[in-house]
């Protein structure tokens, strides 16, 4: 409020800009299309990029627009928001890339295209939100962005996961709906990072703050797919490739999981959260869908499927470190946004991948997969082995702070689901990395889709290559200044000393 | 003593009008109707609203009259004596079916009871209101009239009066709405009956003359353009009756002339004035009297105008039928 | 009392008497034209006795020529309807007999 | 109240349309629809011009014949009814633009459709009448206008389910203008004034009021299809023509609720009680679930539309309980009473851009299926991407979904709810927001599967496409100025007001 | 005098009730116009005697325009009946 | 009793049969004369009510109001007439179907 600046404005109209437009350009430009898209994407990357520059020098981003009352509109730059931006908008120009490759002589590329952007919108908008109000928008928005996402394939089973989807994200948009306004009723407006408000409050309205937690953590929740609110991901199943890895890594059950996050940290505090015994309910719940999700994992052979039960279970670390108070355990979580996104991407690029070039979906039609493409399969291997918790990948170093932190914190039965999960994960990763490398291939099966020499077309490989390696470098490098672990730490030290 | 009338006259007027909603004949239905606005008109005159009398026995009585034994022509094929049999049947039938509305019925009638009885005690609780009496005396000599309710009608409140005269047209316009323009084509057949020719012939100057004495003394009396309008509209319902339609007589643009011309002129006046004063409707006081005799006729012959012309299209509507019939 | 005044309850009770004949008769006559008949005939009359009787009670040049005037055009009208509704309702049974026979 | 500036706008805004509609009375289909657009466009341009004013100068008046009240007529066009007037003006102007080129698009095929220029545009002048009213009488008047006008433009059709329709709504809202007019005359009878800023000082609480209060109530609950009275509604929505439905949802209802709000505000504040609030309230939230219902339950587009404006009529009506205050509460402590006057302003203004865009949506893919069955929707977007555009964002902010005005709506709605401490209204909201999301994407669903099998299709102008977007979209634009537009408003005599409940000398301050 | 008035404008009204006996009676339609006649004609009786009565000659204009209209009544009833037969037959 | 309280009294007893007779009444002619006896209702409820505060003359504005009144209801019959006949015409319908 102190400085406005257009800055965050722009990063938000960078890819709605090129929505618009390619929701009016005709089918058969493709080129203006591509270029459209790559240069929103390009620019989001750069302008987070700059404004991360400025950040670090101590230089505040703020927008606000006042639209009634105390209804106000609020864009602000904060490490946290900072953070989760750069990760939706880097993970978003690998899946713009991924995407053009995987739709290549699709359908309704046009609208297809437009709601991706959109999409990414309503996730950078959740970033950089300065306010409850506009959280809520955005995360309003993101639901009827992806919607047409989820259908893109028309078939009546897109159209039957539609609905599941809206039904449960309108649901919970309406739970949260009641909980901001009610929030706004007893607080004022929030912005977040405005701990004192609540601290001040809860004294005189701890019953009233008390359900309105509960009312928001569900709305959530939904998006988080905390059980019993995942219903709706596994059925999602049906989108195309991009759109699960988009859904599931980047956009909509990471706004989920950084509400929580905001909302713990940034609207209640962890201090009061605490106290009121909130964070124990959300550990538990956690803890159980960890253990749950997982255990479904096991038993799917569809290959998406099995991702996505993976993605239930992964989410809830992010809730689970928010859950148990402690740095070291906040570094965990917030670091778990990122690492989960690269290496759910991954993975479900390489799905992408095998059902484009081969057409399968099923893990049982895996065998031998890995000597026909061995690049995408090594990403994927890499990428299992971090969800697993194997040194030195990504997932390692989240799982690593996540049980420091328990221990330091007391709860030791936490370690005890982070074992339990990490065995499970292996039990249901281990047989499609042994498949795929160590078992013969049932018969010899000619690729539908191979563009020169490589094992598949460019743009499906480049972008899952890259995401493979950079969820090894999150790990190896996590030490170094400006790693994601670092960034992390340094967030979560700065909650704690508040 | 004078109150026996009075009594009378209410008993009469709800029974009248109780008698009209339950009279299983259609035809009765509109017959007591008709009483029922003579009553009325008699209510009018014995509460000193002349003004209301004469309009409540042209406009209500006689105008919705000739439209309601028009429309009597469309709806009662079961009227005529040979069909009453079939009434009978009809009527067993209807009782058969009211048994299951007993239930809606009674509510309604036990509401009504008790809207009734929360009316008559607020109607009769009525705080002393003063009124306008006073204000309206004060005013009445820069009004440009001496008839205080013509003062009130073309000057005080002009701009209600304005938008009654639009309703007429609209109500003109919202029956061509239903019907089609029906009025400028020619009807299929003319009444030969040579008595009637001898009463129209002698009712027309009758009608017209009455009606401009009416407008006329409406500055200082009742009477006015509403009343004079009416009568004259009787004129072309007449000529209507006798096989002489007017409109089918006239080109579009002078019907549709005749029809505005009131709307538009008072309006146009308004403005006029509004560019000298401040006010739309503002006279000044001196010419006020002439202007408001210039308004109320060009008033009267648009009202003629639109009454002819809302019973005329209506007669007519029928012409179109077959067509219709076709295409259902 | 004003001799004028004499002579209008005079002629008002007379005008009375005429309108309860024709109301009895519109009651009691057993078919149309004999109602058709008394009403027109006696209420006319009665109506010209209580026009008579105002006028004389008023007594005032231009009431009274408006009460004429009024006289006479209901005279003139209901003759007119009487005719009228006579030959509509003879017609009617013309018909109606036409319609019997063939 | 004659202190304020004297202004000619008022009388304009009534005067250029009637005189237009009267204009295009003299020409024949193609020059008729010419002098209407151009009267419409007229009376847009005079709307935004006379709007300025208001916000320049604030309230101005016009005394008609210069007669100053109680005797004469006086036209007061304050902030709210600058609003109104103004809303009226830009869904009127698109609507106009719309029918333009849809009856000549009809033109090929049926011959046109005369009187709908007159009719509309008599509408228009009645509704700005409406508005700028200040006199009980004359609000009948102009009410009757309005359902006359309404009415006609409902049956232009001409086919016999939307005559029957039209009969229904005409004796409705003829019952529903008697039952007005009934208060008007008991208002009259106790006070001798029909002004509406003097009966405000000077109408005394007592059965006679209560009454008059009761059955003006009545008759626009009628006029305005509030629930138990909202049967006439449906039947005559969904048949009448495309351009006519659009407005007889966006405009004319939103007039009776208009004199509602005014006469509840301003002048029947000594006869208000809480439990008054608490029953109309009442009748809205039955009307939101049962008309949400309603609509869900349906299988032809315009029925869909045409029961959502019952319910969201009813949400309007839910504002009323939040503006009567409970006895001993005063209007400074209410500090919800903004939030309930801006979430009704934006529910009436946001339903009007949301739902015209709505049935001129219906309009067009009516004209290109000749039907208006749901499934005929399937693969809506494939062909008719515009349109499926118009239908989702129109349907995103009924719901109230942000960050349309639909959601500034709610949230205000909701926000007073909580402020006030009548929780119980809240599931209520939430509800009809499932309810209307469950019809609106069932729509959408449909939309985006594909066709079972190739329908006969007609090219549709790309024009009434864009028309019907154009409002959708504008139902998502009002949010931007809502801060400066309720700044405005609270410059209003009515607005931020509540209605105090504590009688006048407490004499009859139970409940 | 004004008792004497009232005993009359009374009397007429009574007539009038009488009167309705036949509207319901019927059985014919010209029995029921024949009735619509009789009411005209003693409202304008009745009107008269008012004018007196209330010395508002005014009246009178009420009684012309009563007149007229029952003339206008009576001649728009037998028309549209006969228009009716003629389209029936 | 006054003689305006009989009229007032006679008009909110018009006013509700009126209303009783437009829900009740069945076909489309009574539903239209049921709307035009509560107008009478109405009416007269104005012009008794001007009757009680007369002076010189009775008050000009309830009758003035009233004939504005008559004029708009009697547009309203005659639009309502016109739907009626014009939905006889083509349906042969003389009620409402589907009422009750």
């Amino acid at each position: 409020m102190e400085t406005t600046s257009l800055l965050p404005l722009l990063i938000i109209i960078s890819s709605i800009i090129p929505g618009v437009l390619i929701l009016l350009l005709r089918e058969e430009q493709v080129a203006l299309r591509t270029f459209l898209n790559l240069f929103g994407a390009v620019a989001k990357v750069s302008l987070i990029g700059w404004v991360f520059a400025g950040y670090l020098r101590g230089e505040e981003y703020t927008f606000s627009y006042n639209l009634a009352l105390d209804l106000t509109f609020s864009l602000r730059v904060d490490q946290l928001g900072l953070f989760f931006a750069a990760l939706s908008s880097v993970l978003w120009l690998v899946t713009t890339l991924y995407a053009i490759g995987y739709l290549e002589g699709g359908q309704h590329r046009r609208r297809f295209f437009a709601f991706f952007s959109l999409c990414v919108t309503a996730s950078t908008g959740i970033a950089l939100s300065g306010n409850v109000v506009t959280f809520f928008i955005f995360y309003e928005f993101l639901t009827l962005s992806t919607y047409p996402l989820v259908v893109h394939r028309g078939t009546d089973k897109a159209v039957k996961a539609g609905r599941t989807y809206l039904w449960y994200t309108i649901g919970g948009g309406t739970v949260l709906f009641l909980g901001v306004v009610g929030l706004y009723v007893v607080a004022g407006p929030i912005y977040f990072g405005q701990t004192e408000i609540i601290a001040n409050l809860i004294s005189v309205y701890p019953t009233q703050l008390t359900i309105l937690f509960f009312l928001m953590l569900v709305g959530l929740g939904v998006k988080a797919a905390i059980f019993p609110l995942h219903g709706w991901l596994p059925v999602s199943m049906v989108a195309p490739a991009p759109v699960s890895a988009l859904l599931h890594a980047v956009a909509v059950v990471k706004a989920g999981a950084f509400g929580i996050v905001r909302l713990v940290y940034d609207v209640y505090g962890i201090g009061i959260a605490e106290q009121m015994n909130f964070l124990s309910v959300l550990a538990v719940f956690a803890a159980f869908t960890i253990i749950y999700g997982s255990l479904r994992a096991l038993y799917q052979d569809d290959f998406k499927k099995r991702l996505a039960f993976s993605t239930v279970s992964q989410l809830s670390y992010i809730a689970l470190g928010v859950a148990i108070p402690g740095v070291l355990t906040s570094t965990g979580a917030i670091v778990h946004l990122v690492h989960q996104g690269i290496m759910k991407i991954t993975m479900f690029f390489t799905a992408g991948n095998i059902a484009e070039t081969y057409g399968y979906y099923k893990i049982s039609q895996l065998n031998g997969i890995g000597r026909r493409m061995p690049l995408t399969m090594g990403a994927f291997t890499i990428a299992a082995f971090g969800m697993i918790g194997l040194p030195p990948i990504a997932g390692f170093i989240s799982k690593w702070y996540l049980g420091l932190g328990a221990v330091e914190a007391g709860s030791y039965w936490v370690v005890l689901v982070l074992l339990a999960s990490s065995a499970l994960n292996a039990a249901y990763f281990l047989p499609i990395v042994y498949r795929a490398w160590f078992c013969e291939p049932e018969h010899e099966v000619v690729p539908q889709l191979r563009s020169g020499r490589l094992e598949t077309q460019a743009l499906l490989l480049i972008p899952v290559v890259v995401t493979g390696i950079l969820s090894l470098a999150a790990g190896v490098f996590a030490a170094m200044a400006g790693s994601p672990l670092s960034i992390a730490r340094e967030i979560a030290e700065k909650l704690y000393l508040l | 003593m004078s109150i026996l009338i009075d009594i009378l006259l209410a008993i009469l007027g709800v029974y009248l009008a109780m008698q009209s909603l339950l009279a299983s004949r259609l035809s009765q239905s509109v017959f007591l109707f008709f009483a029922f606005g003579l009553a009325l008109a008699l209510a009018w005159v014995r509460l000193g609203a002349v003004d209301v009398a004469i309009t409540e026995a042209a406009i209500a009585a006689g105008f919705l009259g000739v439209l309601f034994l028009d429309a009597l022509r469309d709806f009662s094929p079961r009227d005529t004596e040979e069909q009453q049999n079939l009434t009978t049947v009809q009527n067993s039938l209807s009782r058969k079916e009211s048994k299951s509305l007993l239930l809606p019925r009674l509510a309604l009638v036990l509401g009504l009871g008790l809207f009734l009885l929360i009316a008559l005690e607020a109607v009769w609780k009525i705080p002393e209101g003063g009124g306008l009496t006073a204000a309206a005396e004060t005013l009445l000599p820069e009004s440009g009239v001496e008839h205080p309710v013509t003062a009130v009608l073309l000057n005080f409140r002009a701009y209600d009066t304005w938008l009654e005269i639009g309703v007429i047209l609209l109500g003109l316009l919202a029956v061509f709405a239903v019907g089609g323009i029906q009025i400028y084509r020619k009807p299929i057949a003319a009444a030969d009956d040579p008595l009637m020719r001898q009463v129209i012939l002698f009712f027309t100057p009758v009608l017209f003359l009455f009606g401009a004495f009416l407008l006329y003394i409406g500055k200082s009396g009742p009477g006015g353009a509403f009343q004079a309008g009416v009568l004259w509209g009787a004129i072309g319902i007449l000529l209507h009756f006798g096989g002489i339609p007017v409109y089918s007589w006239v080109p579009r643009w002078l019907g549709h002339l005749l029809l505005t011309l009131g709307l538009v002129f008072f309006l146009l006046l308004g403005f006029l004035f509004m560019a000298a004063g401040d006010n739309l409707f503002e006279y000044p006081p001196a010419y006020a009297g002439l202007l408001i005799l210039i308004v109320e006729t060009l008033a009267a012959i648009s009202i003629a105008a639109a009454l002819t012309a809302i019973f005329a299209n209506l007669n007519q509507m029928k012409k179109e039928q077959p067509n219709d019939t076709a295409q259902k | 009392m004003m001799i004028k005044e004499v002579i209008a309850i005079i002629l008002l009770v007379v005008g009375c008497f005429f309108f309860l004949a024709g109301t009895i008769g519109v009651l009691r006559f057993p078919d149309l034209f004999s109602r058709l008949h008394a009403l027109t005939k006696a209420d006319n009359l009665g109506l010209g006795f209580i026009a008579a009787g105002m006028a004389v009670y008023i007594a005032s040049p231009l009431a009274a020529l408006k009460i004429f005037f009024i006289w006479l055009f209901t005279l003139l009208a209901s003759s007119t309807s009487c005719y009228l509704i006579a030959r509509f309702q003879k017609e009617q049974e013309q018909s109606k007999n036409r319609k019997e026979q063939g | 109240m004659t202190e304020l500036p004297i202004s000619p706008y008022p009388a304009l805004l009534v005067g250029l349309p009637i005189l237009m509609a009267t204009l295009s009375l003299f020409f024949r289909t193609r020059g008729e629809a010419l002098v209407g657009l151009i009267g419409a466009l007229l009376t847009t341009g005079l709307a935004i011009m006379a709007f300025v004013e208001v916000v320049q100068r604030g309230a101005v008046i016009h005394i008609l014949g210069g007669w100053e009240p109680p005797l004469g007529i006086l036209l007061r066009m304050d902030p709210l009814a600058a609003v109104f007037i103004g809303m009226t003006a830009l869904v009127g102007v698109f609507i106009s633009l719309y029918a333009w080129r849809y009856f000549r698009a009809l033109e090929t095929t049926t011959g046109g459709l005369p009187l709908f220029w007159p009719l509309w545009l008599f509408l228009w002048a009645g509704l700005n009448g409406l508005f700028l009213s200040n006199d009980l009488f004359n609000l009948f008047v102009t009410i009757e206008v309005i359902g006359i006008c309404a009415v006609a433009l409902a049956v232009l059709s001409g086919k016999s389910t939307a005559l029957s329709a039209g009969l229904r709504y005409l004796l409705a809202a003829i019952t529903g203008s008697m039952a007005y007019l009934f208060g008007v005359a008991l208002i009259y009878g106790s006070t001798g004034t029909l002004d509406l800023g003097l009966l405000g000082q000077v109408l005394e609480p007592g059965t006679t009021t209560t009454f008059a209060l009761l059955v003006i109530t009545l008759g626009l609950m009628i006029k305005m299809a509030g629930f138990p009275f909202h049967f006439w509604l449906p039947p005559a929505h969904s048949s009448a023509l495309a351009p006519v439905s659009a407005l007889l949802s966006a405009l004319v209802v939103k007039g009776a609720f208009y004199i509602l709000l005014r006469l509840w505000m301003e002048v029947f504040g000594v006869s208000l009680t809480y439990a008054a609030g608490q029953f109309i309230g009442i009748a809205g939230a039955i009307a939101v679930i049962w008309g949400s219902w309603q609509a869900f339950m349906q299988t032809s587009l315009k029925l869909i539309v045409a029961h959502s404006s019952v319910a969201q009529l009813g949400y309007l009506l839910m504002v009323f309980p939040l503006l009567i205050l409970a006895p001993g509460v005063t209007a400074d402590s209410a500090d919800w009473l903004s939030s309930a006057w801006t979430a009704g302003i934006y529910q009436v203004i946001s339903h009007a851009f949301a739902k015209a865009s709505f049935f001129l949506s219906a309009g067009i893919i009516i004209m290109a299926l000749g039907h208006d069955r749901i499934e005929s929707l399937r693969d809506l977007v494939g062909h008719m991407r515009i349109t499926a555009m118009a239908i989702g964002i129109a349907g995103v902010s009924l719901i109230g979904l942000p960050p349309s005005g639909g959601f500034m709506a709610k949230w205000m709605l909701l926000k007073g709810i909580f402020l006030s401490g009548q929780w119980w209204w809240a599931p209520v909201v939430l509800a009809g927001s499932l309810l209307t999301a469950g019809y609106v994407f069932m729509l959408l669903r449909l939309a985006f599967a594909p066709a079972r099998e190739k329908e006969p299709f007609r090219p549709v102008p790309k024009s009434l496409e864009v028309f019907a977007l154009l409002l959708a979209l504008g139902s998502f634009l009002i949010v931007f100025p809502a801060d400066s537009l309720i700044q405005f408003l609270e410059s209003s005599e009515v607005f931020g007001t509540g209605v105090e409940s504590i009688l006048k000398g407490g004499v009859h301050g139970n409940n | 005098m004004d008792v004497f008035f009232i005993i009359v404008s009374v009397f007429l009204l009574l007539n009038i009730v009488l009167g309705l006996v036949r509207v319901w009676r019927g059985p014919t339609v010209a029995d029921r116009l024949l009735t619509t006649q009789l009411f005209g004609t003693t409202s304008i009786a009745i009107l008269l005697v008012m004018a007196g009565y209330l010395e508002e000659l005014t009246l009178l204009n009420v009684a012309i325009t009563f007149n007229v209209l029952a003339v206008l009544l009576v001649i728009g009833l037998v028309q549209v009946w006969k228009k009716k037969k003629g389209e029936t037959r | 009793m006054e003689i305006y309280q009989i009229y007032s009294l006679t008009s909110a007893i018009l006013f509700v049969i009126g209303l009783g007779g437009v829900f009740a009444a069945r076909h489309f002619i009574k539903k239209i004369i049921a709307t035009i006896i509560m107008g009478g209702g109405v009416f007269l409820c104005f012009v008794s009510f001007a009757q009680r505060d007369a002076l010189t003359f009775a008050d000009p504005v309830p009758h003035a109001l009233v004939i504005t009144g008559i004029v708009v209801a009697v547009a309203s019959a005659a639009f309502a007439l016109a739907l009626a006949r014009r939905i006889y015409q083509l349906t042969g319908e003389e009620s409402f179907t589907n009422d009750k």
